[in-house]
């Protein structure tokens, strides 16, 4: 400081200097506040459904289709009470486990054949490999529902109807190709340079997948787990066409159950049981998506 | 048995660059050898070939007897330390190195000693806890030796292990892998090792025999000494050594016993077995080399007077490096720049003249070299 | 007789609740048989048992819309010929109308559950708030878009519906007037003359342009032009006062309602002196067998206990709408369960009915097609993309050609 | 050892049996209706390339539909790609609180097509709501979204759009494969952090975001939910995407031989568009775990 | 003006673990620093302190009199090469060097004179059409440089910039690099420069003052030569020198005149000097030191003889390396193992005798250390 005070220029360099310094900070928090606001500004559109669902069922029928607002008059659990026992012989608890009757198999065989293929595809040379890839995402580009009937036909002669079969055995074939496909391109991304050292350490090809791999992929891999969870969670027409007992119906069916087309309706019962059948999915979200942002590799050593 | 051998070893890449040219080389079981060359000789390209990382594009690579061209890597019982480290991120320091033993169905209580035996080797114990991105360069590069080094191969790969070392651990480190290649041969688990290095005094020091490459092409394969002694050719003199090699054009003048080389204008004689092997280069360009540390600044030193095929002339100084316990002078002589290397306080006065002022070296021309003047500059005195 | 027959229907909770214990009834009278219920919600009903049907697997007893009759069964066969279990089934309760609306190609297909037409139905608060009574003439009708706007505010209607309900009740009025509805209920052409069809046309932006009916796009811009009228905020609070529609869905447009509104079923306006109410009736579920199932008889069975059997009325209520069997009628009526709203529907409804003044539409005219195709060009009526006699060519132009396909 | 042909080939073994199992009959059958009538009732009737002759001759509305649709592939796409991309990096950020912004940020994905979805879109959009209140609030015109026939689809768009969920998902967990030392350069190299997100971020993400591109591209073509709970394909065919016009055929004329053609073209459409960008890709896709560049 | 100053300068890491503890440090405008420690000493921390990549725990960091603690990296001025390259993989070599230029919006032909001057500089005109992955790890490390040096910033910093680099590049790219340096600041336009090494050669010819680092503490600041032959403690006198001086636990016996170190017995006599400066430490324990080069193997050598200081003692022969130029001689002393370097025709016989036989060595003593016994082991004799 003394130095500067004999010298008045050095001096108001730098106080120009450490105006500048200042300046930074505030830039930064003002970058961070705008960052919130952005934020909050988008969650509220992202939130307001949820929001809306819970609040519309505490409200009667009149108050739903009037008011937007999500603030209700009342605050009355029955709604959550009449929704869970259901109209039906089984309550909710039934179709939450059959739902994870088809959830978590399914899962579980997605990941282990989805990830197996995409690192053929990502990583070895084989004869065929490029029509392979083709085909793989050509499939997905057919219309579900032209599909529909085929595949109903196709089930119904391998005697699966109104089994969980036809939801999980096609998993456990690597035919969600969207994952195969997703896993490829990460994986596509990632350098080579552990796998090689890993085969240095004497790994096999399954072992470097399950060592190396499954590691560097774990955000992704966590991501086709949400995803299938959430996207069979709801998924309602393949349940709707293969499963013709209601004893084994998942949630997303029995959500349904009880908007005809003719009868009244209790709004608040099926929106306080669209908001409970909502649960697992965000749970299953809200804990996985840590690691979405704790990816192995992103720990590069650094210099 | 864990001898390598190459045999026209070629390598392209894919974009088309060729970047090994037919290598042959025969490593012994148990052998030290190290690999040197300039940056981009392919010394990697050749280490990861061996490894099995990298497709073998002609040649034929055998370890211990068998072709292994299309082995995988595991199969070939090697253990490698990877230029760039290729530390596994997802896993600490400890399971880093444990992991290729782990992969080996070794008992845990082994792996484990093993672990730390590497690690106190390294002087890392302190580190097994971190991961690789909480270590510092050198750390990291101290990881990639200690997972090389637990598994105890047939064949050890180095790949620069100890370039981000400080001098006094890397020295350390140096003894400790030389010992312990020795120790394992003395157990009778000989491991072959190759080693590449830019370090001149590792590949000294270390190395059985030094494989010297250029541009993917051997250039000499030998004892250090030797190669030290009697390079080659004169790439092999200019890189081994440092200060390098002073390699200047000259030209050899008369005949017999009063041959010389002109070197800029001044005459340098030579001694009797070299002008003898010389005689065919009469009047012809070649190239003259003699290594810095022999050329002395100090004619009155004692001792240096009668030095046989002593030639004493007079450079211009330039400029004097201080390296410690030595120093480097930098002169001209003719208008061609030399170099000479002496000890501290055998400068002779040389740093108390200016730029530009005159001193009498002494060049040993017993020690002296000459190579061709064309392509490698084959060493004409061999 | 052991048997075990599947049976669907969709519904509410209500529906489900009351099915299930009449299936249990069903059981304790039947030993041995087993019902199993696969019910649902209304979505994906359809797409479900289109497959299934594809697929051979369809359920033994099923519940489908009276339209779904032309789809399923063009020639009769798609269905279980219910005559050939006449043994079992108590046929004498329905009336002949009722039966032939289950007949295709002289094959009993399926029975009725309940009988049901478009009524008038008034919020009689939003009136009484407006200072009007109930239209009771078509003129008056008519008239009273711009007084009820002139106090309720511009954004009051008289009667709301979506598209379909308008095209209705426009036919409804040249139904009256002209004798004729828009399809020919005996023969795939139209019947309108093409004065008819144009006035037909007319009608329709008679009700909109002079904000009596919500018009078209209006309702699309609050929120989708198909949403139904119960769920409209300007319904619930009674801005909007009416609606043309199902005497079955009178509980749920009354479901979302406020306190402040209270529906009551208006006259059913006529032109003097038509020959036919131009009211729109037939029936609204129906019963079917598989033409695959094993156990027909026992179906059977099932279908008229569900249908005609007291017990079972007692247990069902008014799930599936006014029973159309007349036992099961009067045992309700006798338990006093039809509340006054809906007799009073139903007393209209079936006095037309007596006074054979309802004419069964033909089924083509409820087909999906066809209705695509009015939709259409009323939609682009109402949207001004094209003229009234534009319209009005088209649907008789396309209309015949259309019809002549779907035969 | 990703040389070895046969280890490859075994890997991607249940890929082919899955194919050749579950794909394979369903494929071909729906190739083969699609030249056929069929209505579910009766059995399928051979009529050759009746229906694409159809289609493509004297069907306005199979015009209309792709006019539709592939205008709404070409907003709704770059949208929700873009989107996704850039709340991904926002959520990359560390900041307090962030677990729950993107957990708030994918529900609308969780929802899917629920009925809240359509309620707070007709709330949003409906002639009284929330964006004509601010475009008023703005001096603008209030636009009738839902029932005007040129905006209609820009609901549909936008409702497309605000589900980016699991696209943003899967850019979050590609960003996490950019090594920090990358950004760390760069930042002395002065790059800002805009330009570090698009000379840094994007390049070495464009496996992911090409990924996306493809699968939201095949998506939006098939898009149902959307224009199905908000305006039913109208008015006036605005939003008839073709998987409407699909489901109606198929399902609600009993069409499925004509469903079946439709979709045939669908996918004609989709597969040359997704091998024009797989072509394409060479160009701008930089894969750090492939051997070799060129 | 790109004076960098460290007051106080702490770091914590996440993990807890404090890798910089108090730094004070004034590197001037224009200077060239050298930072030299042992592996994990926290060069590169403080480097990327300077930098602003590492959030600073603790104290006040200086750019051109600024206080930069908050100011985001580009703010700063300053170009740097990092331990790992850090290469762009998905631009080319040419666009890796550009990249820097392009921000900050330098005309197109401008940007391209400069990549092609560096490229030249670095000899890698050759690669600039590759991607980092198609580098030899030497290249990869050059491209690191060029980077930073294209940008000609006001402060340079380099972390281990040429370790990857063969002997003869390395010693080539240190005499670039400082002309570099010398010609910017001759220019007007000085930039200092922060150079992490670990290699004695460049730190002691490159930097113009070295910074010691030990365990993230200063060591010793000061000019090269300053350092090698008046090292501030015992560890810097170890850690600078190769091979590393010889620190022993000695006493100090007898008193004044007749002063003399016991090394394992050995009594080895001090010059006066030191022997009046040791006075206070007479029968304490302390380290002496002595540097390889100060203790000579042939005594008959001439000159040798007649050394001022000189003390003969005997020592039993343990090995002998051999350089090339020169010598290590390995013995023991009373037990007490000690280094020789010579040149390699000054052994005095030493290669002839077998291990375990007794030579005579020579001890400079007038060059000889004392340090304190403990902790860091402060030089006694300064
Ligand atoms: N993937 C590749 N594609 C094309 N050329 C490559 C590739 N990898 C290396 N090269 C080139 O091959 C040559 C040999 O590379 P290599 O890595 O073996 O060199 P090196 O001797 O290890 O050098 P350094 O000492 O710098 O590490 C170099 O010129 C390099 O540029
Ligand atoms: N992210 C981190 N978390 C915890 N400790 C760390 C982290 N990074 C570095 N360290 C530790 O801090 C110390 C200093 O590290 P730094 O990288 O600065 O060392 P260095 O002097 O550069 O060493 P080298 O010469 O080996 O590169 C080391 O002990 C290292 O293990
Ligand atoms: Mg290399
Ligand atoms: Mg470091």
């Amino acid at each position: 400081m003394n130095s500067a005070a004999l010298n008045p220029a050095a001096a108001s360099d730098r106080v120009a200097s450490d105006r500048e310094a200042r300046l930074t900070l505030r830039r930064e928090r003002l970058a961070a506040l705008t960052r919130y606001v952005v934020l909050c500004a988008v969650g509220v559109v992202m939130l307001y459904p949820m929001i809306w669902l819970i609040g519309a069922s505490f409200k009667t029928n009149a108050e739903i289709f009037t008011e937007i607002g999500f603030i209700p008059s009342q605050l009355d659990f029955t709604a959550y009470l009449k929704g869970w026992k259901t109209s039906t012989e089984y309550t909710f608890a039934t179709y939450f486990l059959n739902s994870f009757l088809i959830t978590i198999p399914r899962i579980i065989v997605t990941v282990i054949s989805c990830v197996l293929v995409a690192y053929a595809f990502a990583r070895f040379e084989f004869w065929g490999k490029k029509f392979l890839f083709s085909v793989m995402v050509a499939t997905m580009m057919l219309p579900l529902i032209i599909l529909r009937l085929p595949q109903y036909l196709m089930f119904k002669e391998f005697g699966w109807l109104d089994t969980y079969l036809p939801m999980i055995v096609p998993s456990a074939f690597a035919t969600d190709t969207f994952f195969v496909f997703m896993l490829v391109q990460f994986l596509r991304g990632i350098p080579r340079d552990m796998e090689e050292a890993a085969q240095i350490d004497g790994c096999n090809a399954l072992q470097l997948l399950w060592h190396i791999i499954v590691p560097l992929l774990k955000p992704a891999i966590i991501s086709v787990i949400v995803f299938q969870f959430i996207w069979t969670m709801n998924d309602f027409m393949g349940p709707l066409i293969y499963l013709s007992t209601v004893e084994k119906y998942p949630v997303s069916l029995a959500l349904k159950m009880s908007i005809g087309a003719t009868e009244e309706v209790e709004w608040a019962s099926v929106l306080a049981i669209s908001v409970v059948a909502l649960l697992p999915s965000v749970a299953v979200f809200f804990a996985a998506q840590r690691h979405f942002i704790e990816g192995a590799s992103s720990s590069g050593i650094k210099g | 048995m864990a001898q390598v051998s190459l045999k026209g070893i070629e390598k392209v890449y894919g974009n088309g660059f060729k970047a090994v040219h037919g290598v042959d080389l025969d490593i012994h079981d148990g052998e030290f050898m190290v690999f040197v060359g300039p940056s981009g000789c392919a010394k990697s390209t050749l280490l990861r070939m061996v490894a099995g990382l990298e497709s073998i594009s002609g040649g034929e690579l055998r370890i211990g007897g068998t072709v292994v061209n299309n082995l995988a890597p595991k199969q070939r019982g090697i253990a490698m330390v990877f230029q760039n480290y290729a530390l596994y991120p997802h896993m600490k320091v400890y399971d880093n190195l444990a992991f290729g033993l782990k992969l080996a169905g070794t008992p845990k209580a082994e792996v484990d000693a093993r672990v730390r035996d590497a690690a106190r080797l390294l002087e890392m114990d302190h580190l097994l806890e971190r991961y690789p991105k909480q270590l510092s360069g050198g750390q990291a590069q101290r990881v990639a030796v200690g997972r090389a080094i637990v598994k105890k191969p047939g064949v050890f790969l180095f790949d620069e292990p100890l370039s981000n070392l400080d001098a006094k651990l890397r020295a350390n480190m140096r003894v400790r892998l030389t010992e312990l290649h020795r120790t394992l041969r003395e157990q009778g688990r000989a491991s072959t090792a190759v080693y590449v290095t830019h370090d001149q005094v590792e590949a000294m020091t270390m190395g059985e025999r030094i494989c010297v490459l250029k541009d993917g092409t051997i250039q000499q394969v030998d004892v250090p000494t030797a190669l030290y002694s009697r390079p080659a050719n004169a790439f092999v003199a200019g890189f081994i050594g440092s200060p390098e090699m002073n390699i200047r054009e000259a030209r050899v003048v008369g005949g017999d016993a009063g041959a010389v080389v002109d070197v800029g204008g001044v005459a340098l004689k030579l001694p009797a077995r070299h002008a003898e092997r010389l005689g065919v280069w009469r009047d012809r360009m070649l190239r003259f080399g003699i290594r810095p540390e022999h050329i002395v600044a100090d004619l009155n030193a004692p001792g240096v007077a009668g030095t046989p095929d002593l030639v004493e002339v007079e450079g211009v100084l330039r400029f004097v490096e201080h390296m410690g316990s030595e120093v480097y002078v930098h002169f001209d002589l003719g208008g061609v720049p030399f170099t000479s290397r002496v000890g501290a306080e055998l400068l002779g006065g040389v740093d108390a003249k200016p730029r530009g002022a005159l001193h009498r070296f002494g060049f040993l021309m017993g020690q002296s070299h000459a190579f061709e003047p064309e392509g490698s500059g084959r060493n004409l005195l061999l | 007789q052991e048997a075990t027959l599947r049976f669907s229907w969709w519904g509410g909770g209500e529906r489900h609740e009351t099915t299930l214990k009449a299936i249990a009834a069903f059981e304790a009278r039947n030993p041995g048989v087993k019902i199993k219920g696969e019910y649902m919600g209304f979505g994906g009903y359809q797409e479900r048992l289109t497959t299934q049907i594809a697929g051979g697997q369809e359920p033994d007893i099923m519940q489908i819309n009276w339209a779904w009759l032309a789809t399923y069964s063009k020639n009769g066969e798609g269905f279980y010929d219910l005559n050939q279990s006449k043994p079992h089934l108590a046929l004498k309760e329905f009336s002949a109308e009722e039966l032939r609306m289950g007949t295709v190609a002289g094959r009993l297909n399926g029975l009725p559950t309940s009988y049901t037409a478009r009524l008038f139905v008034w919020n009689k608060a939003a009136f009484e708030r407006a200072g009007m009574k109930l239209p009771a003439t078509w003129d008056e009708l008519f008239a009273a878009g711009k007084a009820f706007q002139a106090k309720n505010g511009d954004k009051a209607y008289v009667i709301d519906g979506e598209l379909y309900d308008m095209i209705l009740l426009s036919q409804t009025y040249i139904y009256q007037k002209h004798g004729t509805p828009y399809v020919d209920p005996t023969a795939p052409k139209v019947a309108m003359s093409p004065q008819a069809v144009l006035e037909w046309v007319q009608t329709y932006k008679k009700l909109v342009d002079g904000r009596t009916a919500t018009p078209l796009p209006y309702r699309a811009s609050l929120g989708g032009a198909e949403k139904p009228t119960e769920q409209q905020p300007d319904w619930v609070t009674g801005t909007w006062a009416g609606n043309y529609t199902w005497d079955s869905v009178l509980r749920l447009r009354a479901s979302t309602l406020n306190k402040d509104q209270k529906l009551d079923i208006g006259d059913f306006l006529t032109v003097p002196g038509a020959k036919n109410s131009g009211m729109f009736g037939r029936p609204s579920l129906l019963f079917v067998v598989s033409k695959r199932s094993k156990h027909p008889e026992v179906a059977a069975k099932f279908i008229n206990f569900m249908l005609t059997d007291p017990e079972a009325a007692r247990i069902l209520g008014l799930t599936r709408g006014v029973p159309a069997a007349d036992s099961q009628y009067k045992v309700l009526v006798d338990e006093k369960r039809i509340d006054p709203l809906e007799q009073k529907a139903f007393a209209q409804i079936k006095a037309a009915k007596d006074a054979g003044k309802i004419t069964l539409p033909s089924p083509l005219f409820e087909s999906p097609r066809m209705q695509k195709f009015m939709r259409e060009v009323f939609e682009q009526l109402a949207y001004g993309k094209i003229t009234e006699q534009q319209a009005a060519t088209r649907l008789l132009d396309e209309g015949n050609a259309l019809l002549a396909r779907l035969k | 050892m990703y040389e070895n042909k046969r280890l490859g080939f075994l890997f991607v073994l249940p890929f082919v049996l899955g194919v050749l199992m579950f794909k394979l009959f369903p494929f071909v059958m729906s190739f083969a209706l699609s030249f056929t009538e069929y209505d579910v009732m009766n059995p399928p009737v051979w009529i050759g390339t009746e229906n694409y002759e159809q289609m493509l001759t004297k069907d306005p509305l199979f015009g209309k539909s792709l006019g539709v649709t592939l205008f709404f592939v070409a907003m709704a796409v770059p949208l929700r790609v873009g989107f996704a991309l850039f709340i991904a990096h926002v959520l990359n950020f560390k900041l307090r609180g962030i677990n729950f912004f993107r957990s708030a940020f994918y529900l609308p994905s969780i929802l899917g097509g629920s009925i809240a979805a359509a309620v707070l879109w007709r709330f949003l959009f409906a002639q009284h709501g929330l964006v004509n209140i601010v475009l008023g609030k703005l001096g603008l015109e209030p636009i009738a979204w839902l029932a005007d026939e040129h905006y209609s689809i820009w609901t549909v768009i936008l409702l497309f759009t605000w589900q980016f969920g699991s696209a943003m998902v899967i850019f979050l967990a590609a960003l996490q494969n950019v090594p920090i030392s990358l950004y760390e350069a760069a930042e002395i190299d002065g790059a800002s952090k805009t330009q570090q997100f698009f000379r840094i971020t994007v390049p070495l993400i464009t496996p992911v975001i090409f990924f996306n591109l493809i699968m939201q591209m095949v998506h939006a073509f098939q898009e149902f939910n959307g224009p199905y709970m908000i305006t039913e394909g109208g008015p006036l065919h605005s939003t008839y995407l073709l998987s409407l016009y699909i489901y109606d055929q198929s399902f609600k004329l009993f069409n499925l031989g004509y469903g079946a053609a439709l979709s045939w073209v669908l996918f004609a459409i989709v597969g040359s568009l997704s091998a024009l960008s797989f072509f394409t890709s060479k160009y701008w896709v930089f894969y750090a775990g492939e051997k070799d560049h060129k």
